[in-house]
């Protein structure tokens, strides 16, 4: 047992070990880097990301509902939904929706507080902006959703 | 025609193998500045091919691409990082000791490049061929830790000042070792088959005598038919492990690279230096790398001399072309080989570029550089062109199998602690290295 | 115990740094030098700022300033309902969000007695232990670094990646990935969960025994790790240390087993100990750990038993008056929450034990009279995290 | 042969103007916005406390005046490793007499903890 100690520490062998596994690993097969814009991960499914506001794809509607339960939910409360009622409906109709992307933490809990399944968070991480002021969605924006530069290969 | 005329022409033109055109001054003067020339564009242009290479074996070996996006796989990245240097702002601190601070960037660079003066590329490839050129290699080499001194003391500033400590104690220490390695190899000069060459050279009379002459050992090895490494193995492969530690630690590399630790250190002793300032210790690194590896093969790996030196195989006789041992012409083919592979690989690299418009200029610029390499591989094959640069092609070779050791070990080594690192030093590499030593003498007085 | 951690110890003959520097004799006198590292130092693993007492390379005394990322995680929580704090736990311990998770939902479960039910503590479970391995091998990476080893941070950032990928795929987030309710899980597991959690156990085996093959027999490796940092196990009990290094200590104490929670009593696995205490062992019991977190999540994932995610919970979460304290094994040590409730939606006030905080005051006793790359090495072992230091 | 050191100044010439003229070039061309602050030594992000012209360790001097020793012992060994063979045994004799010398003092200075760090 020491024998074959000495024998590895004089033939260098822990030495040696470490630089074939790092040699093998020059092999361009093993490279894990992705090439970001022209090669785009895979989001899965379940992502939270940027926040949409769905409407109803037929009639252009809004699904939100002016609940407010999402601002409720919200715990760095930055949402900020306005409503007015419709005098002929007799329903409170959404007027503006604001969200602060700046200090949103991607938590969730707003998207789960919905009940119409307006509110989403979406599959799109893109969020980067010039300005914070830009960081702060409108309701127009958000029923777009966002829209990243697409890069082709 | 001149004297001086007539030997550049004569040196021209005939591949002879001695260093005839040291007999007149003015050719002397003449060939040494070309060579100059040469030395310091080939330095410039082996550090930024290293810069690169380094980035992308060590990227490779930790599973990342390394630079991809300036020039095709990031091929032009060192000149984007020089020009970015040179336009970046330089801070000098407000407590630095302005003229030390400025000049010690400046010597270490100086002391880098001095080196290559002694380092014969070929048997007739060098600036000079003085007669104590390892001395002169030992001396010059040790005022870098000078320079990184100036340096950690002039920026007035904890970290530097450590590391420039650190490492100057690291610096002096393996120097011993790499001393009494070197003096081994001065040793096996004087030994069998070495004496016969240097009484043509020097005329030293009867005895043999070793050299210190760079061009000198590497004749010996000729003449004693084998390289250094092997020579009384195992103990020319001890000198020379010794040395290769020493290289290592003398040029601050993982995993001796205490000086500029980072995570310990932040950068050690040009923690204070930016811009330009900076990239002059960067090149003077990657400098004194590649000398201290051309030191390294000079001494033990034989130079100039291609594997099996001593083979030259059954004759052939090939009209107009070449004529000699086959096994001769088959190495002769090598170095024209070795840029075909690359501009195979080169051109493999165009062809799986991205076909987008984008990577336009990128793919033509690929394909260049791989019909480049081509162009430099047929060039080879021209038999005078070829005899003339073939010492020079084997010698690099060499060198770059330690530049690629040097970024394994990079990659690979966790970093010695610097109480470690003199015990290696100081403990086991001296006591080995006067041990190599005497076990030498002894064994040559024999020989 | 495992394999290597035997076979390594009972050859080891380490020769401990003794605790109290002595002082240098006269004749070797030279002014006390004093270095500030971090908080912009490279490998004080954020913004830890350490005052260092220098004699020469040599420590003569440390002083941690910490607060440089502090947040307010607790005082944040007296102005949140339960369920509404839960995503700022995971932003304390960042590495290990899912462990923070785990435990203030079961602190508040707990609170309100109920438990969640058994198909979610399955998936807590391998969830908590899929983080214990992407918080040991950032752990590793890192500590290697620090060590001057480039290259295994990239291995072990590669192969969290794919754990990172299963909680992605699972609860929608990488990092922080609020991940549980109170009460269960809120996400019942996706498609191929099981497949890929094999699979990755399948995956993630050979790649530690590369990583050792990197470090653990090197020699400059363990040169520079044995015998360094050492602590015995009556000082960590005294300081409160826990985890891993309370572990290498040789101090056999880990809340999965003493205390069992979520369903940690059906699982079988082992607790590795270590003998020395010092720098190398904990790297040890921490690769060890990796392969016995492997194990439960095999387990686990034979396991997983059909039903409910969820439990009864009432919507609006209003625990009675009173006090609760839960502790978990969290990868770096005992993570506890305090919980004190006044019978409102929101708590009165939470206290929370981090174990990076904790572990973090033995430094000092770990380092007197090492040198200063020493002082890399033993944060770097300590595993701490400063968003749990400061919160 | 002295028109062999002619290259080495030549040499040193090219050597000193590269970093001098790159120095130059880049003054011209590099912006110069001092402010107080970024003048100011590194240390992590803290204000120095104390200047770093103290004294220092004294083992680095240790280290320096070993080194000088064994330096000038290496620097001894040249003439005698280059006249090896014609020395004979004669030097070979007197060379291992001056190294038993160096040894003795080496360890020595092993067993005293000259080379010991913490």
């Amino acid at each position: 047992m020491t024998m074959k100690k000495l024998l590895r520490k004089v033939l260098l062998l822990d030495l040696l070990q470490g630089l074939s596994l790092t040699f093998r690993y020059q092999d361009p097969k093993e490279i894990y880097t992705e090439q970001y814009p022209l090669q785009r991960p895979e989001v899965a499914e379940r992502y939270r990301g940027a926040p949409r506001l769905n409407v109803n794809p037929d009639t252009n509607e809004t699904l939100c509902i002016a609940c407010d339960l999402c601002a409720l939910a919200c715990p760095e409360h930055l949402i900020v939904v306005t409503s007015e009622r419709n005098e002929k409906t007799r329903r409170k109709e959404l007027t503006t929706f604001t969200y602060d992307l700046s200090r949103c933490m991607f938590c969730g809990l707003c998207e789960d507080a919905c009940p119409t399944d307006a509110l989403e968070l979406t599959q799109d991480f893109e969020l980067a902006n010039y300005t914070r002021e830009g960081a702060i969605w409108d309701r127009q924006t958000l029923e777009q959703g966002p829209q990243p530069t697409v890069y082709k290969k | 025609m001149p004297q001086w005329l007539q030997s550049v022409v004569d040196y021209v033109t005939k591949s002879n193998n001695t260093p005839g055109w040291y007999a007149d001054p003015v050719a002397s003067a003449i060939w040494a500045l070309i060579y100059i020339i040469l030395i310091f564009t080939g330095v410039s242009i082996a550090v930024i091919a290293m810069n690169w290479l380094e980035r992308k074996i060590l990227a490779h070996m930790q599973v990342r691409l390394g630079p991809m996006r300036v020039g095709p796989h990031g091929l032009l990245q060192p000149i984007a990082d020089a020009l970015k240097l040179l336009i970046k702002e330089d801070i000098m601190p407000d407590q630095a000791d302005k003229v030390v601070f400025w000049l010690a960037p400046v010597t270490i660079v100086i002391t880098a490049f001095t080196v290559y003066i002694v380092i014969p590329f070929g048997p007739t490839h060098a600036v000079t061929d003085m007669n104590i050129g390892l001395l002169f290699m030992l001396g010059v080499s040790s005022i870098g830790v000078l320079g990184i001194i100036m340096a950690g003391w002039a920026s007035n500033s904890h970290y530097p000042l450590m590391g420039s400590l650190r490492s100057s104690a690291q610096m002096v220490s393996y120097e011993i070792a790499m001393g009494m390695a070197v003096v081994s190899a001065v040793l096996m000069t004087s030994f069998k088959g070495g004496g016969n060459f240097f009484r043509q050279i020097y005329g030293t009379g009867g005895a043999s005598v070793g050299t210190l002459s760079m061009i000198g050992i590497v004749r010996a090895q000729e003449a004693q038919q084998t390289w250094f490494l092997f020579k009384f193995f195992p103990l020319g492969l001890i000198a020379f492990f010794i040395f290769a530690v020493a290289m290592v630690a003398e040029t601050n590399r993982a995993p001796f690279d205490l000086p500029e630790a980072e995570s310990e250190l932040v950068a050690g002793f040009h923690t204070e230096y930016s811009g330009f300032r900076w990239s002059l210790f960067f090149l003077a690194e990657y400098a004194a790398m590649i000398a201290v590896s051309s030191i390294a093969v000079t001494l033990w790996l034989g130079g100039w001399m291609r594997p099996f030196a001593s083979l030259h195989g059954p004759n052939v006789e090939i009209p107009n072309y070449w004529s000699g041992g086959a096994i001769d012409l088959a190495f002769a083919l090598v170095p024209a080989l070795t840029f075909f592979v690359l501009a195979l690989f080169a051109f493999i690299g165009t062809v799986r570029m991205p076909k987008h418009r984008a990577f336009r200029v990128q793919t033509i610029g690929l394909a260049g550089f791989a019909l480049a390499l081509g162009f430099i591989g047929l060039v080879l094959l021209e038999p005078h062109v070829r005899d003339r640069v073939q010492d020079i092609f084997w010698f690099s070779l060499k060198v770059a199998v330690f530049m690629y050791m040097y970024i394994w070990y990079r990659g690979t080594f966790p970093r010695y602690r610097f109480d470690q690192l003199m015990h290696l030093g100081w403990k086991f590499m001296i006591p080995t290295g006067i041990a190599v030593l005497i076990l030498t003498a002894a064994l040559g007085l024999g020989s | 115990m495992s394999e290597i951690l035997k076979s390594e110890q009972s050859a080891s003959s380490v020769k401990h740094l003794e605790l109290e520097a002595t002082p240098s004799p006269a004749y070797l006198d030279s002014d006390e030098l004093i270095l500030n590292m971090g908080p912009q130092h490279p490998s004080t693993h954020g913004v830890l700022r350490v005052i260092l007492k220098l004699d020469g390379e040599k420590v003569m005394g440390t002083e941690c300033v910490i607060g440089y990322l502090h947040r307010g995680v607790e005082k944040i929580a007296e102005h949140r309902t339960y369920a509404m704090f839960n995503p700022y736990v995971d932003r304390m311990d960042y590495v290990a969000a899912v462990s923070n998770g785990l435990g203030y939902c079961e602190a508040v479960e707990k609170l309100l007695n109920i438990e969640a039910p058994p198909r979610a503590q399955h998936i807590r479970v391998i969830l908590a232990e899929l983080n214990r391995l992407a918080s040991h091998m950032l752990w590793l990476g890192t500590h290697a670094l620090d060590i001057g080893a480039i290259t295994p941070l990239f291995y072990t950032f590669r192969d969290r990646e794919e754990i990172l990928k299963i909680f992605e795929k699972y609860c929608g987030a990488r990092l922080t990935t609020h991940a549980f309710r109170i009460g269960g899980c809120l996400y019942e597991t996706y498609e191929g969960f099981e497949d890929e959690c094999r699979n990755f156990v399948k995956f993630v085996r050979p790649k530690i025994d590369e990583y050792e093959t990197l470090l653990t027999t090197n020699r400059i490796w363990v040169e520079r790790t044995k015998g360094v940092g050492y602590i015995s196990g009556d000082d960590c009990k005294a300081m409160g240390v826990t985890g891993p290094v309370l572990r290498a200590s040789g101090v056999k104490w880990d809340i999965r087993k003493a205390q069992p929670y979520s369903g940690y009593q059906n699982f079988d696995f082992d607790i590795p100990v270590g003998t020395n205490g010092d720098t190398y062992d904990r790297y040890l019991v921490r690769i060890a750990e990796m392969r016995q977190s492997l194990r439960i999540i095999e387990q686990a994932v034979e396991k997983l038993p059909e039903g409910p995610v969820m439990a009864k919970v009432p919507k609006v979460v209003k625990p009675a008056v009173g006090e609760v304290y839960h502790g978990i094994e969290s990868p770096k040590g005992e993570l506890g929450y305090f919980i004190v409730s006044d019978g409102s939606t929101q708590p009165y006030r939470i206290r929370v034990r981090p174990p990076s905080f904790v572990n973090l005051q033995a430094l000092d006793m770990m380092v007197r009279g090492a040198l200063v790359a020493d002082v890399v090495a033993v944060i770097g072992t300590i595993d701490i995290v400063l968003g749990e230091v400061d919160r | 042969m002295p028109q062999n050191y002619i290259p080495i100044f030549l040499f040193m010439l090219v050597a000193l103007a590269i970093p001098v003229v790159t120095l130059v070039i880049a003054k011209a061309v590099r912006p110069d916005n001092p402010h107080a602050t970024k003048l100011m030594p590194y240390e992590c992000g803290i204000d120095p406390v104390d200047t770093a012209r103290a004294r220092y360790t004294v083992r680095f001097y240790i280290v320096a005046i070993l080194f000088v020793v064994f330096d000038v012992e290496t620097i001894f060994l040249f003439p005698w490793a280059v006249q090896f063979k014609m020395l004979g045994w004669f030097g070979f004799v007197e060379m291992m007499v001056f190294l038993a010398i160096l040894v003795v003092g080496y360890v020595w200075i092993w067993k005293k903890g000259a080379l010991e760090w913490v």
